[in-house]
């Protein structure tokens, strides 16, 4: 066991499946030497060469093209895009090449490939650095989408993720990259992408969320009346969606709020919302509400905590729907 | 010294036997023996009936829209001569089937894939061929990734890549080919110059006049041959193959042809192009020269070439009907290769091909299954 | 008053949006002499010249990217995307830049421009031509998503999102484009963009559909049992959504079902059925049903017509959702 | 003849002033008046004042991440000079503010832009600058586009576009200049290469030498300058712009240069670079020579030069001054233009503040509002 920060955990991970794995690659911008704008493959170039942490010329559908071409001949890369917001010129490989392979081909030609994106905002960074896009690849067929929060989740969904035979898109919560730190075994071991985790027990209200926004669940949570009993569902997978656990909390607790940083327009809430009411129909006692960024663009950092959910707006979405 | 020369380049064009059949023997010297010609002469011949029969076929309504491949077979045979079955690649658009053919794909796996079944992508063990890419510019850096691979794996197979001149306009493409030069991985690019993409001419795709220059943006040795002579091209792909094994890194060949049919079987050129234009391709086919040169050297002759174009025939008549005789594929198919194992809800999706949450679970509690029963009878008047 | 088809309604507006404003333009591939693949141009390049029907070279970003400069120096530019599965290279152009000038620059640079794309299936094309990607660009802010399915709302809304002083995305379902005809009147009007049409009155149930879905949705509603009165609603404008007059709708019949042709997971049935349950909870009598394509990739056109909603799907939703 | 040639090229490089201050007075001729050069010189010390200033903002907490220019003024002024405020357009990277302050942005919006602040992209009427652009390589389109309004319209202004190194990886680079030079649009193409892409050298994002060949792919007129050279760099921009303007096309101009600081404040390069690389670029400032080469003429002089600097260290106090006092912009501003005019939902949201529908509406029906008071006050605490 070690006390380690989300970077950290990432970084180790990293190392433990390349030390695992000859076919595991690193590629991306500035990963090498300078080990990610984040510091996140730092060392690892030192570690592992050149040739297994390389850096790419500045273009992100080429480093998912070449990706896909790596993963067809029997390597494992892992890509990093330094932002979310850079994802947009890699749209068409990921969503039209790397995801459709193996279906395409009936199964002959699978991609098995790892995509690392730092993502969200409340970092202070500049435009196009603080979005949340994972709808968008949730509502692709073919790639698997996942968003770990903590440190020993995102250590055992990594290792999933690159032992994969699939396309996964494996989004980071910047604002949690250093944000805390918690025990985080050393040991070899995989947590199931598609399952979510119950953070928090409870009765009267359950909320689904992921990624930074959980601290703010966390902390309307801290601010409820105490006789009030929050089950807190932490998603980690947005795709494909554990919505047994969701269901289940859901049939217990009969009020749901869904809490996440993107849009709310065509936002995973409205999933998370369809569905409970499809499986929980007959025991919601209110509305499932969706406490989520505005239908705008992300603002500059001046107003991002405006943008941002945060434990005020979930806390009033907790009395009201309690008060349904 | 206020001006000097910041960057100088030539490049050149090579041409060995030109649409008169004549055969430039310095430079032709060697390219290929006789056999390995009348080997490519036959490809290119299947091809071409194929293409004539794939023609008829979606007309008569039996397959989708079809592009045919007519007058650009060389490029195809000459580049696949050059690859080694089973060790290297090819990372196709669609023009290119007598390549593919070559490098062990069933033929009738290209009707399959027109008739609209993902079974013709479905590449059988060892052969190294990706799907035929429908977007256009995208799969070149497949390609450059999957030669990357082989340099990560000290291995020195070769990816060979093939896309139109149109193809050269998308990012993608600029790309691939600065990634292959800057990783200095095994990728040979072949450009298809047919002079158009779809309606779009050459002069309106791009204010270069060839193809080839493009490669100097990335320091990237570059050629520019003859497209429909099957000697230049190889000549060019084999050197281009070398280098790649060689470990010393990409190659551009602008490969100078012509669209001889429509653009599909869904285009209708007459629109765009004079058919004096197409006429005075006519004479450059790729195929015809061969014969003549073949015959005129007493390798060939009108015999042979008739048994050949017969066993042509009946070759595709055997691709046809295994095409058409294939079993229907399932309506669960299109779920069972989404993941390498199918996650729960899809699974549901798959078992009772519904969506809606009713319509997957029946028996569940407020929903009256009798009342369904028979409002569901009601429908099916 | 004429007799016209999608593509000839769809014709008719951009050649009087042509002749009524020097600044409208469009682009795109071969949509010059050759009048489109499916001659929505057609005629348009002889009648206004090169310079205002062009044919661009074959690169989606680059089309939509200069029409953004365009559209920034006073042009109305319509660029036309091919098919729908080639917006993707174009995605980072649409969504990063169009979408966010105006908000980015506070006003002072708008981005008036319509792209149009053919989109979804049933037409038996190749791969990636069958798509139906609308959530993709409803869930990015700043651009307005209009997807018509008769030939007079197509011009109404066309017109109108030409003139809009704001990028819209005009999806023309090309399974409609010759399927039928109706009336157009040749004068100028506009629908506006974020109003759905009520197509057929009822009390029992309502459908909120687009595109050519909604035919198989009449099919299913003919079909139905002749004491059924079911309410059917076309969309017509997936971003902003008109969810007033669905509301309305399903505070009259209490039951819904939503169909289209994208997946299901992530699509906008979510969000019509997250919305309607917010909205008209207390009227509901039974759970938002989903009629939608499969969380699959959109088969070639061997299996098409499995993967596309079809009356019987949507005849048994509405059964079902009547026994609820 | 196998063997022709197929393609041949040349790029010229220009040098004037070189970093020794060594004055090249053939090619310098005429190229701009000295009084000229001081206005650029001016503006190149208040632009590294400026930045100077930005570095101590955000490392002193004020301002969130910002990119150095220093080192790479030259460029950004040898071309502003050569365009016409108000009727040419800048599209602009981040390395250049020195050129868009001559053409008319104020420049406390580059600092308000920095400090997290849309109201910094609000363009005046009037200027013709397209926000800075943090996304590489994506801009150059817009340009492309811009220019190609002016050929519409039969007017003659010309679009700059700014970028480095980095961004010609970007498949939107090779667009940008493909449809520039297929249309024939009057664009002027900076690609600044400073060596590097924050710590990626030029090596490892392009296997060419240059990147004025990157231009031969799309047979557009290029050339190579001395990008610490305000004379080299205006040579060459009043070449491309004339030609713009006289609707001859494009032109590609590569800046050879240095980035003298780290990528931005976020950054530091002694992780990946050698200091000895920045050293030798120190001695080639393009501030430096400058001043050197008008004093040693007689048109400048120690005292003059004090003035100026202290001058600029005023001009910089009163810039920081306006975008620090700038009112805070208001929470629904970033609600008010999304679009021209706002959705009913949309304005629901900017009015409540909420997404939720209960929190939207309190007065709805089944919400117990006394009991939501009530929650809120614990809330609270
Ligand atoms: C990304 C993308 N955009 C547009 C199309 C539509 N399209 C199909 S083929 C074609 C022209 C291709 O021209 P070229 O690359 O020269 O190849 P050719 O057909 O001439 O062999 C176009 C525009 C497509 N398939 N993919
Ligand atoms: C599309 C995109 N990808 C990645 C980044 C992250 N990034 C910011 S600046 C930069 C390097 C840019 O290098 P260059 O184009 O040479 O410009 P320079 O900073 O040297 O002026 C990178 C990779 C980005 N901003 N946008
Ligand atoms: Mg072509
Ligand atoms: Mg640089």
């Amino acid at each position: 066991m070690a006390t380690l920060n989300l970077v950290q955990a990432i970084t180790l991970t990293l190392q433990q499946a390349m030390q695992a794995d000859e076919r595991v690659i690193l590629l991306g911008e500035d990963v090498g030497l300078n080990g990610g704008v984040f510091r996140v493959t730092d060392g690892l170039q030192a570690q592992f060469g050149e040739h297994r942490v390389v850096d790419t010329p500045l273009a992100e559908s080429g480093i998912i093209g070449t990706a896909i071409g790596l993963a067809i001949n029997g390597m494992r890369p892992i890509p990093e895009i330094q932002f979310e917001g850079f994802l947009g010129p890699a749209y068409d490989q990921i969503v039209n090449h790397a995801a459709r392979y193996r279906n395409r081909t009936r199964g002959a030609i699978p991609v098995p490939l790892t995509i690392r994106v730092p993502v969200g905002g409340g970092i202070h960074a500049p435009e196009l650095h603080s979005d949340s896009p994972e709808t968008i690849y949730a509502h692709s067929p073919g790639i698997k989408v996942v968003y770990p929060t903590t440190p020993s989740d995102a250590k055992g969904l990594l290792t999933a993720a690159i032992r994969d035979p699939d396309p996964v898109i494996f989004f980071e919560p910047k604002k949690v990259y250093r944000s805390f730190r918690e025990e985080v075994s050393e040991d070899d071991y995989e947590i199931e992408i598609g399952k979510a985790k119950v953070v928090n027990e409870g009765s009267d209200l359950t909320i689904v969320t992921w990624g930074a926004s959980l601290f703010e669940c966390l902390g309307a949570m801290d601010n409820a009346p105490d006789d009030v009993d929050i089950e807190l569902i932490d998603l980690r997978t947005i795709f494909p969606m554990d919505i047994d656990t969701i269901a289940e909390s859901v049939e217990k607790t009969g009020r749901c709020i869904v809490v996440h940083e993107a849009p709310l327009t065509g936002g995973m809430g409205a999933e998370v919302s369809a569905r409970i009411q499809e499986r929980c129909f007959l025991h919601l006692e209110a509305p499932v509400q969706r406490v989520t960024g505005f239908d705008t663009i992300m603002p500059f950092y001046k107003l991002e905590n405006e943008y941002l959910v945060d434990a005020k707006r979930i806390g009033s979405a907790i009395a009201e729907t309690l008060a349904y | 010294m206020p001006k000097t020369t910041a960057y100088q380049a030539t490049i050149e064009h090579i041409s060995i036997l030109d649409e008169h059949a004549n055969f430039d023997s310095e430079l032709g010297e060697g390219v290929m023996t006789d056999e390995q010609a009348l080997h490519l002469y036959e490809h290119m011949v299947n091809c071409r009936e194929l293409d004539e029969v794939a023609f008829k076929l979606q007309r008569s309504g039996r397959m989708g829209t079809y592009p045919q491949n007519k007058g650009q077979e060389a490029a195809a045979v000459g580049v696949a001569l050059a690859l080694q079955k089973g060790k290297d690649w090819i990372v196709p658009s669609y023009r290119e089937n007598a390549a593919l053919f070559m490098h062990g794909l069933p033929m009738h796996y290209i009707l399959m894939y027109w008739m609209g079944d993902e079974r013709g992508s479905q590449m059988p063990e060892g052969v190294n061929v990706t799907p035929l890419s429908v977007p256009i510019g995208t799969h070149m850096l497949h390609a450059t990734g999957i030669a990357w691979a082989e340099k990560l794996r000290k291995t020195d197979g070769v990816a060979a890549t093939f896309f139109g001149d149109g193809a050269t306009s998308e990012g993608d493409f600029h790309e691939a080919m600065n990634f292959a030069s800057t990783l200095k991985v095994g990728v040979v690019f072949i450009g298809q110059n047919n002079g158009w993409a779809i309606s779009v001419p050459r002069s309106k795709q791009m204010n270069s006049e060839t193809l080839c220059q493009k490669a100097l943006a990335y320091g990237m040795p570059t050629v520019r041959v003859d497209g429909n002579d099957i000697y230049a091209v190889h000549y060019a792909a084999k050197e281009a193959v070398a280098r790649a094994r060689a470990g010393e890194g990409p190659t551009f060949i602008e490969c100078v042809t012509y669209r001889l049919g429509d653009h599909t079987t869904a285009d209708d050129a007459r629109r765009y192009r004079d058919e004096q234009e197409v006429e005075a391709w006519r004479n450059r086919d790729p195929i015809l020269r061969v014969r003549k040169y073949l015959t005129a050297k007493g390798s060939w002759d009108d015999a042979r070439d008739e048994a050949l174009k017969a066993k042509a025939k009946k070759i595709v008549a055997e691709v046809v009907d295994a095409a058409i005789n294939v079993t229907s594929p399932e309506t669960t198919d299109f779920f069972d290769d989404m993941y390498a194992s199918l996650p729960e809800d899809l699974r549901r999706q798959r078992e009772t091909m519904r969506t809606s949450s009713l319509g997957q679970d029946p028996s569940q509690v407020g929903l009256n299954s009798a009342a369904v029963g028979q409002a569901a009878s009601v429908e099916g008047r």
